[in-house]
């Protein structure tokens, strides 16, 4: 088991033929995901990596089953390759790129809620469901099967927490990148409440960062939760009204602060980590391994 | 965005604004006063508030007084800011200030327009019970109605000539709003001046993402030049005020670097995120950023995914046989061609470590020494 | 019983302060309909009939539990009542005013699905669930009691049915008005559906018209009813072209035809009465009284 | 609208339509035609379709032949409608012809794109497999990604100049729609000439309850004389073939009315709906266009709800007592004050029916005898 995808999610790429969704449609295929066609307007009959590509979303799907699709068009166009893909009825959406206008971040969040479809995204890194399906460009090795799920903001520095825990053993059921930006179509809580009802996932690891309410909104339904779960927040040291790199991650009118953050998930029973480094340890203490 | 340029964007959509105009030399401030033929508000125009706490904005009833008190205005730094223009306007009546603003809520993933019948004053100064939040589903837009429910909860009556001005203005700031990629539009205060209601301030924040569409609007650069130059290479730098030069691959391992430097005691000189899959070239050019920080030290963590270790290295090796490195540089280097970046370091006498801990602890020990 | 309103549902009459909403806020009440509350922006305050008026939808909803609206507001304002309506949260919504621009009731009637609010209309005289509740404006008198439902495009004919069928002793459960508009917010198919569950209505009358296809639609789902229908169309001797008085009732490039609806309604196993008067009589053949 | 004012709008909107201009006067074509230097298409101006077959189209080389051909096309009567203006255009070379509208799908309560790559006849004519129906989702509104996909189905490549045009085309033909409260927007046929795309014609109908907020648009009256006046009064008429004149009192019931004349043998002289609560003056004035008919009799038709038959029957009475009538009335009188309404008629010997079926009958046994 994993959450949002597992083995048999069939994968389409929009956006294949670009240099990225090249590189990444490779990359991805090699981690096993079941990438079954892709998407590129005007050049429908192209074939990267063996894989299809289709003039639109709808005509791949005339032509495939597809449960998800992962984005990575340029950002002037992300939101209508998003919609489109709504539209057709896909159910996930991974919206890697980045740069995308709020305003089209809203209006795409917004229709995937009327329609029911998940979106990851946009700035996200991905989701990886170890071992199964890869969907965005986080590195293949790193990520092997096990018991934790990992919920995050920002790319790197999961690489860097996952890293540590497959190094100290602990594998990952699903690492879920929610996307860096203000506005996203998938937060902490969403994907906090498929982990508790995940039968392989044992605990949980949130990697929040300063900036936005959505760590402590989480910790509300941490309070609930059977499992365990430890939290890492980035940005301690970064000083109010400066914006650090993502668009949502920035201190603004005394609101979204590291002490905030962490004093919300301690209440809630969550173990926060100082360092990116201690989470498995605290993983480990609180599975009672 | 400056206030004097909110305000032209507010009257082309129809917004009541002041009659004034903006103007960049001390002298200009008797024609303006002229013009206007009444009693007139000098502003300072810097992207900050407490201007009117700072001394920034003075009052003038002749054009001598405006010139007098333009005079003074010019050439004060207000927050570490510089003063060069100077906004002139009518001086209002003021019978009662408002407060009202649409921004995104992030949590909500939709637009939400604050308003208070108390304006004039930070909205984080008024009292929760005063302030109404009215979310707007974006699907179905801003409606009269909602416009109209968000004056009656203000207490202002509908029937009245402020209360319809009042629904026809949250409407506008709306379409501003939208049309114009905002991810904020204020007016603080909101002023009744008789049976007027009048922006007597603006603020607007433009989507910086959203700039390839919206060419038409002034731009105004509210970076460092180094911050500037980061931009430009796209890479995502902010300036900070420590002595230890940090750059990392990815905005949340970069804050991560800094809150680790932080926890052995160090500051950080900057923020500096390479983001992933740059090449050699703009990672020698990101360096270059560094050096020009004259730091103690200097950290250099990766975790290569799309980023290539190997390029890094490069860069490294770049820089150090050309303009050379003024401080200590640690490096942290794991990931894509991990290998093959270590023996180019290697190469110029250099040791990765492979854990981001014991990196940064170093580079705080090497900025102490410093 | 009855569908969509009873004795039970709280009504709010917006527009209650203007001439019409003045007027059939007398006669609604009259007729034993349960208004609780009415709107007129800016006369908030104000009582009509002994019921208080506000300022806004949600002003009424904080002071009264509402179920139902009907709109009395003049067309330019029509689709922001209704809008205001759906978004507190009543469930039925009925739009009275006609002239009401096409592209309003596209708007309102897909925001009224997304919120899963019934609306009737535009251009509706309204509902009566007989002897229960009247919401719009139909002469209180004819409406009585008994087995029949009786679903409609348009008013006055629905009178003249409603009167020969209470002449005959045929009361009716509800009596449905659609609205004579191109684009309305329930068709025959949603009313019959109700229909056919409602357990005190025993036969159902479908009073159509020429144009557009909602007859024929419905004439798929009579086929599957247990209840017997007795339909009458109006417009037999309307010439193609001519849009008679209703924007839905106009026949344009051979689609909408008398003759298709008749076709499609007997196919299904409905009668159709070639005149108003003969309604009645056929409701009594098809329940054999 | 006429086809040159929906082309007007068409080109003010950015799409692509034949350079030329409408003139009221033959003469006026020579200048037209010598300014667009090239052949021209000389093409009627008249509410209605197959201008084609009617002759309503002529080409010409040169000024001359223009005027001649304008010449002729002038004082043309197409399916009863008298030319008075001309629209001279630049004759395109035309590679492919296509069709593409937008309209109202009543059932499906949403806009619907139609195309055709077959465009240049009537759609009805054109193979059911090859038009493609798209509907608008009203909330989610139209996107480039639906154009797109419209363009692939019609087999259109989506890489090559044409494809890439119509994408636009599709964008901004259903801007058009919304902005301007069309119920339809028509291009047939959409051309290819050369590498470019042109609407070669244009239909626009816009909805008329929207005209309050759509008044910078060209209005077109496409009413007869009598409707016209009928709609300044609030009312609904129809003028039609047969010499029952006809008054009821709603939509539904007013159509009902005309089929049970037909049913006895009769045929109506008009529709004309008087509404709900039309009182004694306007009912009046109703009864004289019923009189400008010159029926052989006439049907007056209330079962009064809103409509009070008091108001009906004095309104029946001022004019029996000023203007009279020309032919037998037959009424028919139920409902809200019918008592009321029943002494007056009384007043001036006239007897009312309880049954429509009954009246009607009498209605057409009279205009029988007339």
């Amino acid at each position: 088991m994993a959450i949002i995808i597992d083995e048999n999610t069939n994968v389409l790429v929009m956006g294949m033929t670009g240099r990225q969704g090249t590189f990444h449609t490779k990359q991805m295929l090699d981690y096993g995901t079941k990438i079954v066609a892709g998407t590129s307007p005007g050049k429908g009959g192209a074939v990267v990596e063996g894989i299809p590509a289709y003039n639109s979303v709808r005509e791949a799907c005339a032509n495939h089953k597809i449960d998800a699709s992962v984005v990575f068009v340029p950002a002037a166009g992300t939101k209508d390759a998003a919609l489109e893909s709504i539209e057709a009825g896909v159910g996930v959406v991974v919206v890697v790129t980045e740069g995308v206008p709020v305003h089209d971040e809203i209006e795409m969040v917004a229709y995937a809620k009327r329609r029911g479809a998940i979106v990851l995204g946009p700035n996200t890194f991905g989701i990886v469901s170890s071992g199964k399906c890869k969907m965005g460009i986080p590195p293949n090795k790193y990520f092997v099967e096990g018991p934790v799920g990992v919920v995050a903001r920002s790319g790197t520095l999961t690489y860097e927490i996952v890293g540590n825990l497959t190094a100290n053993g602990l594998g990952q059921t699903t690492v879920v990148g929610m996307g860096g930006d203000r506005v996203v179509g998938t937060t902490f809580i969403d994907v906090l409440q498929m982990f508790e009802k995940d039968p392989l996932t044992k605990a949980v690891v949130l990697i929040g960062e300063i900036g936005g309410n959505a760590e402590e909104t989480a910790s509300e339904y941490i309070k609930t939760m059977s499992k365990p779960v430890v939290g890492y927040i980035a940005g301690k040291s970064a000083p109010p009204g400066k914006r650090m790199g993502h668009a949502g991650a920035i201190i603004e009118r005394g609101k979204g602060t590291f002490q905030g953050k962490v004093e919300a998930l301690t209440a809630a029973g969550a173990k926060v980590a100082t360092l990116p480094f201690e989470v498995p340890g605290l993983i480990k203490e609180m599975l009672g391994m | 965005m400056f206030e004097y340029m909110g305000k032209e964007l507010f009257a082309k959509f129809g917004l009541p604004v002041p009659s004034g105009r903006m103007i960049t030399n001390p002298e200009e401030a008797a024609a303006v006063a002229a013009e206007i033929g009444k009693p007139v508000v000098i502003k300072s125009q810097v992207l900050s508030g407490k201007r009117g706490k700072a001394g920034g904005i003075k009052f003038a009833d002749t054009p001598e007084q405006a010139v007098a008190a333009a005079k003074e205005i010019f050439g004060m730094i207000i927050q570490g800011l510089p003063v060069e223009r100077l906004l002139i306007e009518e001086k209002l009546k003021i019978d009662k200030e408002l407060y009202m603003s649409i921004t995104v809520d992030g949590a909500a993933k939709m637009p939400v327009l604050i308003a208070s019948a108390h304006g004039g004053m930070d909205i984080e100064e008024v009292d929760e019970e005063f302030i109404i939040k009215q979310h707007i589903d974006p699907e179905l837009g801003m409606h009269p109605f909602i416009a109209r429910d968000v004056v009656r909860r203000m207490g202002i009556p509908l029937s009245g000539p402020h209360g319809k001005e009042i629904v026809k203005i949250i409407q506008t700031l709306y379409r501003i709003f939208k049309q114009k990629d905002a991810e904020l539009v204020e007016i603080n205060p909101l002023v009744f001046s008789d049976d007027k209601v009048i922006a007597a301030d603006s603020k607007v924040t433009i989507d910086d993402d959203a700039l390839f569409r919206q060419k038409d609007l002034p731009y105004v650069e509210e970076r460092s030049a180094t911050e500037k130059a980061a931009k430009d290479l796209g890479l995502s730098f902010v300036d900070l005020d420590g002595n230890i030069a940090v750059m990392a691959n990815g905005a949340g391992i970069t804050m991560g670097t800094l809150d680790t430097l932080q926890y052995y005691g160090g500051a950080a000189a900057n923020f500096l995120d390479c983001g992933g899959g740059t090449g050699r070239e703009a990672t020698a050019e990101a360096l270059k950023l560094l050096i020009a920080k004259n730091p103690k030290s200097m950290i250099i963590n990766i975790f290569g995914g799309i980023t290539r270790c190997d390029q890094v290295a490069l860069a490294f090796k770049d820089i150090k046989e050309s303009v050379g490195f003024p401080c200590p540089v640690v490096i942290r280097l794991v990931g894509t061609n991990q290998d093959l970046g270590r023996e180019i370091l290697a190469e110029v006498g250099v040791e990765a470590f492979d854990f981001m801990q014991d990196a940064a602890k170093k580079a705080v020990e090497l900025a102490a020494q410093g």
